[in-house]
């Protein structure tokens, strides 16, 4: 892994903490805020990185021939070199700013789809996808006549391997999440990349609830693009990356048009840029960016190992606290492994709606997700129309899991009779 | 904050515990309409049996939901049952008055340009309650509009209710 | 037009900067921000409303429960309707936001176009457009095989309306700009939308320039789509708008497919949410989205009025100014009455290369921009390779036109022999 | 901030004022090339007459832009005229590396990936530069390189020299 691997094996989740103003407040009751997967919460140093950008070197980049602009295009790129680092892409030609995973996610579908597919060619998705990972292919295959293809998810919340081999057959792409944002599963992508290679497919990983939480490394994970999204890592909202091959890139057609990704423009036609600003029309998002490049600077200063560390430390207690408390009462969805999962845990509990849930919660102080989180045909293979979500990141501890088991309890006694 | 007893009166647990006309009619000579929050993924079936003096004689409910959406089924089942169909819309429409933010002083300048946000978030409807129309029971459900996600789970059932008419 | 009218019928130019955090700075020498017309400076008004956001109640907006959720979604939706109410939109579901003003052109050349242009169809464009109002539909054309006619630009930089009706004949769609980021000149928009109109064509008008300058009615100038871009209006990067007319909107397919913008997803479909979420895939931009309603706010409070009176004296003054000091050794390219422009000053200098012109002038603090200004094709029709861009906003007065005056001279000293 | 000074040597606009061989060469048996610059419109147009012995014959510089890109393709004319391709693809790197800014202390973690941002903004090729070559006049655009937005100008014509070879 390209990571670079802290000297701390954790975390101190109270010195995390300080550095986060949301936590300043003083709110009654205190926050207990559960619900990262959905978007996390920023450090100061983000806020800090844009602010400063814009009180005193905001102007548009690229295009400026004064120090102020060459200083805010500076600062952009550096962003993108950070970026491309974190993930251990080897050319800041093949990071790409959008404004979130979905966007990345349609940029590959239009731009890769339409100059590569055609009707009756494959694409093989799974079961367990983001909405964001779901309607690009969805719609794409309506445009073009395209077969699509789900590998199914077990009883158990693991990607079903058994049908893959027929599923691969004839596949052109391979779209699949790096970890359920539903059962925090880490399906094995690198042996899905290899078996969709060998099979003659490009492969697209969806890294939106993987990049914030695991390190990342694009070769090993065997990846020809990676979708994922600033604001569940720390970063500001307004902002998300494409990396991507370059050899594919570089053979794609733009996606939107504009300044920025041409090279010339004439009233009959127009030539692109290089990469990656050929993908970048208009203005891009550029205190998002700094702003995204300040974030990846604070999870390199936690580390990633002890992030992730952290998390499965705290996912263990979780689960274990749950099982303790309410037994079969309450219901987890996805692998029991804490090893095998993200900080995610969805779950049902003793028949109450998650709306329900959710809003008592709400009451003690405990933020938890309710609802279908953008995968309906997942909840539709749970057999559940919604589930309530608690979702873990740098700034928990066993406190947070403390207070939702209580609150827990409070639901019962309104719902439970 | 405003408080849980706010949200969950104890009428509305009444209907969320002991759900009234649930079931199904046979299609036809009932109509039958889907309804389903996109946000949550809560769903409503409806079945609706008017009969030829334009009066509703029948009404079952289907679907699942959170306590609002199922209570708002409920408590909806009963007032309209009996009602002629004209009734029901003017129901109806008090019901959406009731569920429906006034945010007029959204920033104090008086322009009302856009600043009646509609109840169900669609952002372009902006009902006015008629004092005449009595809701009863439905009532109890006024607290939900201080917690504005959870209207379109209160307004669900009547947005189905209305295709089925 | 439906804009606040003001008290005050110009700006105090000391006060206004001092809402702006980027004059508070000891630059040396000090800051001459010419060049608003590429990106406007923040004031503290809307660099607080978003760190206030994101320290007391950022979560991910339309999909959570807890109160916290609750009020992100709030002050996301009383953005947009503070946006609707500044434009005259009559309705929410009328004003999508997007990354920027160029997504938004993409979005009605993409989902508009493709539902009802074919081959052959005509799309009427102009000389004067930013590559941001061409390349979507040089795009466009070429995948449809549309016709692409261009309105003429005079010698003067105004639009060429001689060629009108024989460019409508037959026209399914006009776009243009309502006010160029070139010559300042603002075309008779609402000229062009009547003809267009009667023509049968649909009109979309890149307000990019316009919205931030002059008080904005979309009924009033015509328009069937509006689209413009936060960070020229005192926003932040990262967001823009599309407003569209309801009946339009409503009969287009979905631009980029993802959560928010669903209502339901099967594995083999999916069912569009209402608008004007239907446009908004993915997580939107939340901070600036609400960063932009607090700009729209200061625009408010300074009075649009008052804007465009100050520009226009400013604009003067500056017209004036060169022209007593410099003579014929400065071209103004674009239209020579203030009140029938913009405050965007185009122009060449004793045949000194515009790059060279602003390199100096920054040597003196002065901040332009040199280049082609994402408009190649005007360019080319002003028989220039680039030119040298002074532009105004509500932290300009007379000082920095002579600190633009003076540092031209410097210009002289070096290349002119 | 740099001065000016640093960027506009008097050689510089001695070129400038005076551009050695500007105009246009037969094609064939002269090759011809054409550059811009995406960004500000800068254009030029190369044209080469190489030698059947593979030395620089001729060659003639059109166009337009700024003091920077045509000082810049000037003294590339001169440095190239009668050198063997193989010596002009040399002075090419050498120059290269010359416009090229090396930031591998960017955050100061000794990480090196992509921690280098290529001269000409492409963020792809890291020249190194090579002891052995000797640039002469052509050093006066060092000063350019603290000034990155004009890197892309005085690399121009050097970019699209090696499109004509
Ligand atoms: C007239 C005009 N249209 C469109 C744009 C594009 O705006 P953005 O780059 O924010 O998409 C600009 C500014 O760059 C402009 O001046
Ligand atoms: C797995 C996964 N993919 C994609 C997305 C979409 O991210 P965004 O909404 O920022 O585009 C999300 C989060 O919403 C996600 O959890």
């Amino acid at each position: 892994m390209a990571t670079l691997t802290s000297v701390h094996d954790t975390l101190d989740v109270a010195r995390v903490r300080r550095d986060f103003p949301v936590y300043d407040q003083h709110r009654d009751p205190p926050l207990v805020f559960l619900d990262s997967a959905a978007s996390s919460h920023k450090p100061r140093a983000v806020l800090d990185a844009m602010a400063d950008y814009y009180e005193t070197t905001h102007a548009n980049v690229h295009r400026g021939v004064y120090a102020m602009a060459e200083e805010a295009t500076a600062r952009f790129e550096a962003a993108r070199t950070r970026v491309a680092r974190f993930i251990g892409a080897t050319s800041t030609a093949e990071v790409v700013f959008s404004k979130n995973a979905t966007e990345s996610l349609n940029l590959v579908a239009q731009s890769w789809g339409r100059a590569n597919l055609g009707p009756g060619d494959v694409v093989v998705l799974t079961e367990m996808e983001h909405h964001a990972n779901l309607v690009p292919w969805l719609a794409l295959a309506e445009q073009l006549g395209l077969q699509l293809r789900y590998l199914r998810v077990t009883d158990e919340g693991l990607l079903d391997l058994e049908g893959l081999d027929a599923a691969l057959d004839g596949a052109r792409l391979v779209s699949l999440t790096a970890m359920s944002n539903v059962l925090g599963t880490l399906p094995p992508v690198r042996a899905v990349a290899d078996a969709a290679h060998a099979a003659g497919a490009v492969v697209v990983v969806d890294a939106s609830q993987y990049v914030p939480h695991l390190g990342t490394d694009v070769d090993a994970l065997g990846a020809d693009f990676l979708a994922f999204t600033g604001h569940k890592m720390l970063g500001p909202t307004g902002i998300g990356v494409l990396w991507g091959r370059e050899e594919l890139l570089d053979a794609m057609p733009p996606f939107l048009g504009g300044g920025e990704m041409i090279r010339d423009v004439r009233l009959d036609g127009f030539t692109c840029n290089d990469l990656p600003w050929k993908f970048e029309a208009g203005t891009p998002p550029i205190a998002e960016a700094i702003g995204l490049g300040a974030a990846v600077g604070e999870l390199e200063r936690y580390g990633m190992a002890a992030v992730r560390a952290h998390e499965v430390a705290l996912t263990s207690y979780a689960l274990d606290t749950l099982r303790r408390r309410y037994g079969d009462d309450l219901v987890v969805h996805g692998p029991t492994d804490p090893c095998a999962r993200g900080g995610v845990l969805s779950f049902g509990f003793r028949g109450i709606h998650p709306h329900d849930i959710s809003q008592v919660l709400d009451q003690a102080g405990v933020c938890v997700r309710a609802g279908h989180h953008c995968a309906k045909p997942l909840m539709r293979r749970l057999g559940v129309p919604a589930t309530a979500r608690a979702s873990f990141y740098v700034y928990n501890d066993e406190s947070d899991v403390d207070a939702l088991a209580d609150a827990l309890d409070a639901c019962s006694d309104l719902f439970c009779f | 904050m405003a408080g849980l007893e706010d949200l969950y009166r104890e009428i509305i647990l009444d209907h969320y515990r002991n759900p009234r006309n649930r079931g199904e009619l046979e299609c036809p000579p009932a109509r039958r309409a889907e309804g389903f929050n996109p946000l949550c993924g809560d769903e409503i079936v409806i079945y609706l049996d008017v009969g030829d003096d334009g009066r509703v004689r029948d009404l079952k409910i289907g679907g699942q939901g959170c306590s609002i959406s199922q209570s708002s089924a409920s408590m909806m089942s009963q007032a309209v049952k009996g009602r002629t169909v004209e009734e029901v819309r003017t129901l109806n429409s008090a019901f959406k008055a009731l569920m429906t933010i006034h945010e007029s002083c959204l920033d104090g300048d008086g322009n009302e340009v856009g600043a009646e946000v509609g109840g169900d978030g669609s952002g372009t409807d902006t009902p006015v309650p008629d004092p005449n129309v009595s809701l009863g029971d439905l009532t109890a459900l006024q607290g939900v509009v201080k917690f504005p996600v959870r209207i379109k789970c209160a307004t669900l059932a009547w947005n189905t209710l209305t295709q089925a008419l």
